[in-house]
């Protein structure tokens, strides 16, 4: 029982990792529109500046996470800049496209910089587990959830109280419209692949603290998608609920299911969650509702 | 003097760019000694060409024609999956034999193959280790254990499939506790492993790739358990101790394969090695990759070699080079001790008698040999 | 004209229809019956709800409460597509066009639901799919011509101004050949010289194809003209029912939207 | 619309095709093989994707049910491949048609989301179905196609029948968008709202765009398991539905030809990589061959995502504005 | 304060919209823009503002002043930052916000919230239907409740100029009576209008000096009231016979007499 409930714990932590990941898609979605295919990329291109700030130039890691958040905030930026820019008044369609490219580009750039090798990642967080009686909770997970929630809740007041998140949201609305107020396009979609990088690189310190990093992480990517959708594109505040949900689901599926069928539906069910949902709720839980007016 | 052409299949560019110019190069430099030396005796000479596969079966299939029309090989050295996969059914009809680096893997379990293993399949070599840890144990009930796979790859999956058959055919001897299909790069193990621990497994097999070695070392230690890990060539212990930070943290951990531990240890390997790197300019440091390299490269020239014995220097086909592999084992001395004498038969892509692992550990920090000439249980065909 | 029971059959007929959204009620018990080719005129301030009985009556909207009657058949949640296939055609206020596509294309894509083939056939290419596309092509033609837009024939909708956009989206609708056309607010954004074409071709479509149309209008000049019979709505009521003359002179009428 | 001109070229180029193996090496030849499969493929999403609007990201998944289909008849029941063929892309339009389906209330995004599903699940289901039904990890071996006791082992051999098979699809491709189904795919794609008022059942369009894609990508599917003979999970991944997405958006969003461009664009890409990347890795070994390979990874990656940003609307578009361009040439207005 | 000269506006390379058009918008001044369909008054308005890009036209020749700045093909946002919005065409309301919220984003540039709420509260006093609304999902409102949001959402930028394109498109003739009252109201506080209308008699009633552009040239231009004067105008605008009552749309002639300045 105890295990059952740790089980249910750990998974919840899980889906929190997950949520923050997602967090990732949603910011550059709800101000931009644009659905980002590379997220997973991202992370791991936050993995790799992490990775060299600590392993390679060796800095503390008080220097190195504000150093590495800089850094990815850079990146991000500098993706921004070189991708998108050029087609801001273009249709969302083929900027959402251009990160089809981008998830292929990017895998060739870690290659190239980093090669395909195993490196070990930075202990970040404390390798010992919290003890609670017969449970115990990773810490990186325990301490990632709480960052997770902490910024699932200050975005969500950020996009839906303050005037520049209204003007994002402009902007996710409408592009032509939103500059025609006086709104900039290209400095909304800046600031949310900036927030877009930052969040994956906290999101792969979470994910990686004391195991390895290799371009295999990006999968992470598409494992959290499911969460985004569940919670429905436009919500933050929903990623957590809904990272709960296919978080504790998924863990109990991995730890009970499994062992019976001999696979790894674990790995399939948030999917299969997600289709569920979206049958009954088609554009997730909080997600926007799509208006249809003649 | 007659030169033949071998081609060899390699991935600078997919997921294992980072040790192919390693692998290729202790490939290379073993022919090269060999065209030196017994080659220059026996008076043929080999060519060999890298092809760039991409670690993608269409790229593979794309490529043959050419490699075919261009070179003319009488052998293919191999890489992976997708060769075998773009290949398997071309090789026979064009009678070119492929040989091959790894262990083997049940799918490809068939009689009179073209592809061949000098090792034989993952669950062989990990079932191996389990008898000579049992014998280590004492006692003689079964030796618990755990195995940890992904779905991720079908050739992972078959690692796990073949264990299950091996703790099926003997019970006395082992006892399967827990098969964990996880990602392949997981999130959290700890609830995996805390189910490991409490079903008492005394090892746990890891045959898939380093990131879930260390994925469940960091589960272990979470849960206080020091359960020994046992892991293949290709996430070993090297590979598994540098992605975790130093090999230290495996203390205790196994790593076991049909082949030589890249140990720094005075082996008869380990000469040979210094001969290729002082005369023939090899660059590679002495690892496992190199190991493989050099132990594949050296068992398809010892095949030719064969070959060319029975039929004289001219003339030699792809077909006759495959005969000359069944007609007489290839002994350890002739691969300098780098594999196992090898007896390969019609039936299966690799020796079925007479296998052997090596099993090496880490013990004060440094890799050593533990074991060597393991016997392997037979296992029947899953 | 009373709306008595189900008797007599009319084209179109909405039967104390009722709509709310959350709180807002669009249309509150609004009947109307609309008899053969006559010119049914509904007019009304700002959200009284014009466009939400179009809505209902193309299936759009369900209504809480009420029933749609297309000739006498009761077509109350049905698909949109059931019903425009039921004969019920119309054009939209702020058009919705396919912009990328040339006027032709979208006047062709009205034709889809009278053509037959299918993807069989389709991929096959029989001569068949070909004779169909030849004749309903013809017919696309003829729209062309009718509305005068020969000379934008292969231009993308989207390159047009929002006048011929409206003539382009009245051509769409009558492709469908209709047995019943709605159109709101067709005459939006023209000036009077375009209001004038418009017009004429609206009474032109009544001549020769006999088709009854429903017309939401704010232009009072064109429905006082146009319109045979007028229904004011407001607030989602029905205020006023009666000819033009009527209509003017009704003082709730003028007090609600005239001024 | 189409003139004789075109005819005349279509007829040539033809021609051509059929003369290429006595023209071109068997290399050359293997190329063209896995291009003209692709091509199936990626029309199929073209018409899914490009037409109907409908983003697709199982397209490689819908392949691999094609192509175990195929596998699975010709090796346990030696059906011929004239029948498996076709069976193959039915059994991949049905998977994709429950999918489409999906597309009766869920929309955009969301939508093309949930294909992804499509891809994880069946992985899953292959892996995990009783081995004896789909051949699990172990995969399975393919009979070569046979006709007459012509077995078609050869590159040339498995070109002709790839290049009738493609040839037959592509027609039938552009007989469907030219017809009331491509109107009304497209229809769907731009305003689903004003086409189900033409009379347009939007849900069934939608399904039947992702059926008709589907069915491609079976069909290219089972040529592919003629081709390679041996097929596992492994060779039907997300990442290969990408690649085919990529490929329709060099090419063009919603033109047929577009999606052809695009398969030969990225095709050649990867094929120049391979072939000279050794070359260049030796010449320039002291760099080290990684790098280079790594390198020419960025490059394919780089020219995919250039065309996307300096092209957006593909390729074809580009030639259509030269061609109007060109038509009122030299006096534009 | 607005200066065009000799604007030339291509779509996507080869469709001339523009073929050099000069026109002139003095400070506190309403001038509007009469033309039929496909005139280019749209267009000129896109040149404008900078919205041109987004249909992939640009202005191939000629030069926009605002207050001094040259702002062809200048970025739409900074053209607002120079004081000048545009109220487009088509009613794009930001369609998942409320209608209020859509107001506060169009004063999105006001940094201090008291002045904010009482802009808000003036828009509403101007137009209090929208404040009956202020809590509607703004993409479900009705065309004509749409439209009055956009020029509440002008409004709350105080612009210096208003480049508008149709405000009564849609409305009720009430309606249309009002909005223009605000939109007078709105001058007498000195904003400047420029004005694009198909309901000639409304714009001519508020406009000081008008133009008419036919496919992409300015046909005529001159003091709102001679315009109004102006038979041609008269007929294809006003829709009044020469003799000067409204000809009836059931006896519309199928000939139609030449425009004078087509010469
Ligand atoms: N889908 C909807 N959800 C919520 N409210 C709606 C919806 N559709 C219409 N309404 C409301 O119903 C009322 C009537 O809308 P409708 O569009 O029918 O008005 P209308 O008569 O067409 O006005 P106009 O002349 O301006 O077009 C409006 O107040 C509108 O806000
Ligand atoms: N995106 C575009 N691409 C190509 N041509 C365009 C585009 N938009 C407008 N045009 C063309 O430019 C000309 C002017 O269009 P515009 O929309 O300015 O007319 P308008 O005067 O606003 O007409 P209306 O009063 O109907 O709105 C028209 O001939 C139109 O076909
Ligand atoms: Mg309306
Ligand atoms: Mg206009």
């Amino acid at each position: 029982m105890v295990y059952f409930i740790n089980d249910i714990i750990t998974g919840a932590l899980i889906g929190l990792l997950y949520a923050l990941v997602a967090m990732g898609f949603v910011v550059i979605y709800r101000a931009s529109k644009v659905f980002n295919f590379a997220q997973g990329e991202l992370v791991i291109i936050g993995g790799f500046i992490v990775w060299f700030t600590t392993m390679q130039l060796g800095l503390s890691l008080w220097l190195s996470i504000p150093l590495s958040l800089v850094l990815a905030g850079l990146v991000g930026y500098l993706i921004e800049r070189i991708f998108l820019t050029k087609l801001i008044g273009e249709s969302v369609f083929s900027m959402v496209m251009v990160t089809v490219g981008l998830l292929i580009l990017l895998r060739g750039v870690v290659l190239l910089l980093f090669g395909a090798s195993v490196r070990p990642f930075p202990i970040i967080f404390p390798l010992k587990p919290l003890f609670l009686g017969d449970m115990l909770i990773p810490m990186n997970l325990l301490i990632g959830g709480i960052i997770t929630i902490v910024a699932a809740v200050g975005l969500s007041w950020f996009f839906n109280w303050t005037r520049s998140g209204l003007r994002m949201t402009a902007v996710a609305e409408d592009h032509v419209v939103a500059a025609s107020m006086g709104i900039s396009v290209k400095g909304s979609i800046a600031f949310a692949w900036i927030l877009g990088a930052i969040l994956s690189t906290i999101g792969a310190m979470i994910f990686l603290s004391g195991k390895s990093l290799t371009f295999l992480a990006s999968d992470i990517g598409f494992a959290a998608l499911p969460v985004a959708l569940f919670a429905g594109l436009e919500s933050i505040g929903g990623l957590v609920l809904a990272g709960i949900i296919i978080g504790v689901i998924q863990s109990l599926t991995t730890n009970y299911l499994d062992p019976i069928i001999g696979g790894s539906l674990g790995s399939v069910v948030p999917y299969i969650i997600m289709l569920a949902i979206l049958l009954i709720r088609p554009t997730g839980l909080f997600g926007w509702r799509t208006i249809e007016r003649v | 003097e007659t030169t033949y052409n071998l081609a060899l299949l390699s991935d600078f560019s997919g997921p294992y760019a980072d040790i192919m110019p390693i692998l290729a190069s202790s490939r290379e430099v073993v022919f090269d000694w060999w065209n030196a030396t017994s080659g220059k005796e026996l008076g043929v000479k080999l060519n060999y060409k890298n092809y760039e596969t991409r670690y993608d079966a269409a790229q593979v299939a794309s490529l043959w024609p050419g490699i075919k029309s261009e070179l003319a090989p009488i052998a293919v050295v191999g890489l992976g999956g997708p060769d075998v996969a773009a290949l398997s059914e071309r090789l026979p009809e064009d009678k070119i034999p492929m040989f091959m680096a790894t262990a083997a893997y049940g799918f490809a379990w068939q009689p009179d193959s073209w592809i061949f293993n000098p090792r034989p399949t993952y669950a062989h070599e990990a079932a191996g280790f389990l008898a000579w840890m049992r014998e280590q144990r004492g006692g003689d009930e079964p030796i618990k254990f755990a195995v940890l796979s992904s779905e991720a790859s079908p050739a992972y999956v078959d690692m796990g499939k073949g264990l299950e058959v091996y703790a099926e055919e003997y019970p006395e001897a082992a006892d399967l506790v827990e098969v964990i299909y996880t990602d392949v790069q997981p999130t959290d193990l700890t609830a995996q492993m805390r189910r490991v621990a409490r079903s008492g497994a005394e090892a746990v097999i890891i045959q898939t790739n380093t990131s879930i070695v260390v994925a469940a070392k960091r589960g272990l230690q979470a849960n206080g358990a020091d359960i020994p890990i046992m892991m293949s060539s290709h996430n070993g212990l090297p590979a598994s101790g540098k992605a975790l930070g130093g090999l230290a943290q495996l203390e205790g951990d196994f790593e076991a394969y049909g082949m030589v531990i890249a140990a720094d240890e005075d082996t008869e390997a380990q000469q040979f090695y210094q001969t290729l790197v002082s005369d023939y300019g090899l660059k590679a440091p002495w690892n496992v990759v190199t190991a493989m390299g050099i132990s594949q490269a050296l068992y398809t020239v010892a095949v030719i070699e064969h070959a060319i014995e029975e039929n004289g220097a001219e003339g030699l086909t792809g077909e006759l080079v495959r005969e000359a592999l069944f007609a007489k084992p290839i002994t350890s001395e002739e691969t300098h001790g780098f594999l196992p004498s090898l007896t390969f038969t019609p039936e299966a892509p690799f020796p079925l008698k007479g296998l052997k692992v090596n099993v090496g550990t880490v013990k004060d920090g440094k890799i050593t040999i533990a074991a060597t000439g393991v016997d392997v249980p037979d296992l029947s065909k899953w | 004209m009373t709306t008595n029971g189900g008797i007599v059959t009319s084209p179109l007929a909405v039967r104390s229809a009722t709509l709310k959204f959350g709180g807002v009620t669009a249309l509150d018990d609004v009947s109307i019956t609309v008899n053969d080719d006559e010119l049914l005129a509904i007019i009304g301030p700002n959200g009284a709800g014009k466009t939400s009985l179009l809505n209902v009556t193309a299936g759009f909207y369900r209504p809480q409460k009420g029933r749609v009657e297309l000739s006498g058949q009761d077509v109350t949640g049905l698909r949109v597509d059931q019903i425009a296939r039921r004969g019920l055609a119309r054009t939209f206020q702020g058009t919705h066009l396919f912009a990328g596509q040339t006027v032709v294309e979208n006047i062709m894509i009205g034709r889809h639901m009278l053509m037959k083939s299918n993807v069989i056939q389709a991929f096959f290419q029989f001569g068949l799919v070909m004779r169909e596309e030849s004749e309903h092509r013809e017919a696309a033609e003829e729209i062309i011509d009718f509305l005068e837009i020969e000379a934008i024939r292969n231009r993308p909708v989207g390159t047009l101004g929002y006048g011929l956009r409206k003539r382009v989206d009245l051509g769409r609708a009558l492709a469908q050949e209709p047995s019943i056309l709605l159109m709101d607010e067709p005459m939006a954004g023209m000036n009077s010289e375009e209001k004038e074409d418009l017009a004429r071709f609206i009474l032109d479509v009544r001549e020769a194809r006999k088709i009854p149309v429903v017309l939401v209008e704010h232009d009072m000049g064109v429905v006082m003209d146009l319109a045979d019979r007028i229904v004011v709505l407001d607030f989602g009521r029905v205020i006023a029912e009666g000819t033009p003359e009527e209509i003017q002179k009704n003082p709730a009428v003028i007090k609600a939207y005239l001024g | 619309m189409r003139t004789r001109w075109q005819a005349v070229c279509l007829a040539l180029f033809l021609v051509v095709m059929l003369a290429m193996p006595y023209l071109v090496s068997g290399r050359i030849i293997a190329v063209l093989n896995m291009m003209l499969i692709s091509a199936v493929i990626a029309v199929g999403l073209q018409i899914c994707t490009g037409y109907a609007g409908q983003i697709n990201l199982g397209q490689a998944a819908f392949m691999g049910v094609g192509a175990y289909t195929a596998s699975i008849l010709a090796s346990k029941t030696g059906l011929t491949f004239l029948l498996t063929i076709p069976l193959a892309g039915f059994a991949a339009a049905l998977f994709g048609f429950l999918f489409g389906l999906t597309a009766t209330r869920i929309k955009g995004f969301y939508l093309a989301l949930t294909t992804l599903a499509a891809q994880f699940i069946f992985h899953f289901a292959v892996l995990n179905l009783p081995s004896s039904w789909l051949g699990g990890s172990n995969g399975v071996t393919v009979p070569a196609a046979e006709i007459f006791g012509l077995r078609f082992v050869t590159e040339t051999q498995q070109f002709y029948m790839n290049l009738a098979v493609a040839a037959i699809m592509i027609a039938g491709a552009f007989g469907i968008i030219r017809s009331r189904f491509g109107r009304a795919f497209i229809a769907v794609r731009d305003d689903d709202v004003a086409a189900g008022i033409m009379g347009i059942n939007v849900a069934a369009t939608k399904a039947n765009a992702f059926l008709i894609g589907a069915f491609y990508a079976g069909v290219g599917g089972a040529l592919w398991a003629y081709m390679i003979r041996f097929i596992g999970v492994d060779q039907f991944t997300l990442f290969h539905s990408i690649f085919f997405v990529a490929m329709i958006i060099v090419g063009g969003m919603g033109s047929i030809v577009g999606a052809l461009v695009g398969v030969f664009v990225i095709r050649t890409i990867q094929e120049v990589i391979a072939t000279v990347g050794p070359n260049i890795a030796d010449s320039v070994s002291f760099l080290g061959g990684d790098i280079v390979f790594a390198g020419m990874n960025v490059i394919l990656g780089g020219v995919i995502a250039l065309f996307m940003i300096l092209e957006p609307k593909g390729l074809m578009h580009r030639w259509n504005i030269l061609k109007s361009s060109y038509r009122i040439w030299p006096f534009p207005y | 304060m607005l200066e065009l000269n000799n604007v030339e506006v291509t779509y996507s390379d080869v469709i001339l919209a523009l073929k050099g058009v000069s026109m002139t918008v003095r400070e506190g001044q309403c001038v509007a823009l009469l033309g039929g369909n496909g005139a280019g008054k749209s267009t000129t308005l896109k040149a404008i503002s900078g919205t041109l890009k987004s249909e992939d036209g640009t202005v191939s020749a000629g030069s926009i002043v605002l207050n001094g700045t040259p702002i062809q093909n200048m970025e739409a946002s900074n053209v607002v930052k120079n004081g000048l919005i545009h109220v487009m065409e088509g009613r794009r309301v930001l369609r998942h916000l409320t209608s209020e919220q859509n107001l506060i984003v169009g004063g999105h540039m006001v940094t201090n919230s008291t002045e904010l709420k009482n802009r808000l509260a003036h828009v509403y006093s101007l137009m209090p239907r929208l404040a009956d609304l202020r809590n509607r999902t703004s993409g479900f409102m009705s065309g004509g409740e749409q439209q009055l949001l956009l020029i509440g959402r002008a409004m709350m930028a105080r612009p210096k100029i208003i480049a508008i394109d149709e405000p009564s498109l849609g409305l009720a003739p009430m309606m249309i009576r009002d909005v223009y009252e605000v939109l007078k109201q709105l001058k007498r506080e000195g904003t400047t209008f420029f004005l694009v209308e198909q309901n000639s008699a409304a714009a001519l009633s508020i406009a000081d000096y008008a133009y008419v552009m036919e496919n992409g040239r300015i046909v005529l231009d001159g003091p709102a009231h001679k315009l109004a004067g102006n038979e041609d105008i008269r007929e294809f605008y006003l829709g009044v016979t020469a003799s000067g009552e409204r000809k009836s749309y059931r006896e519309i002639k199928h000939y139609r007499r030449r425009k004078r300045w087509l010469g």
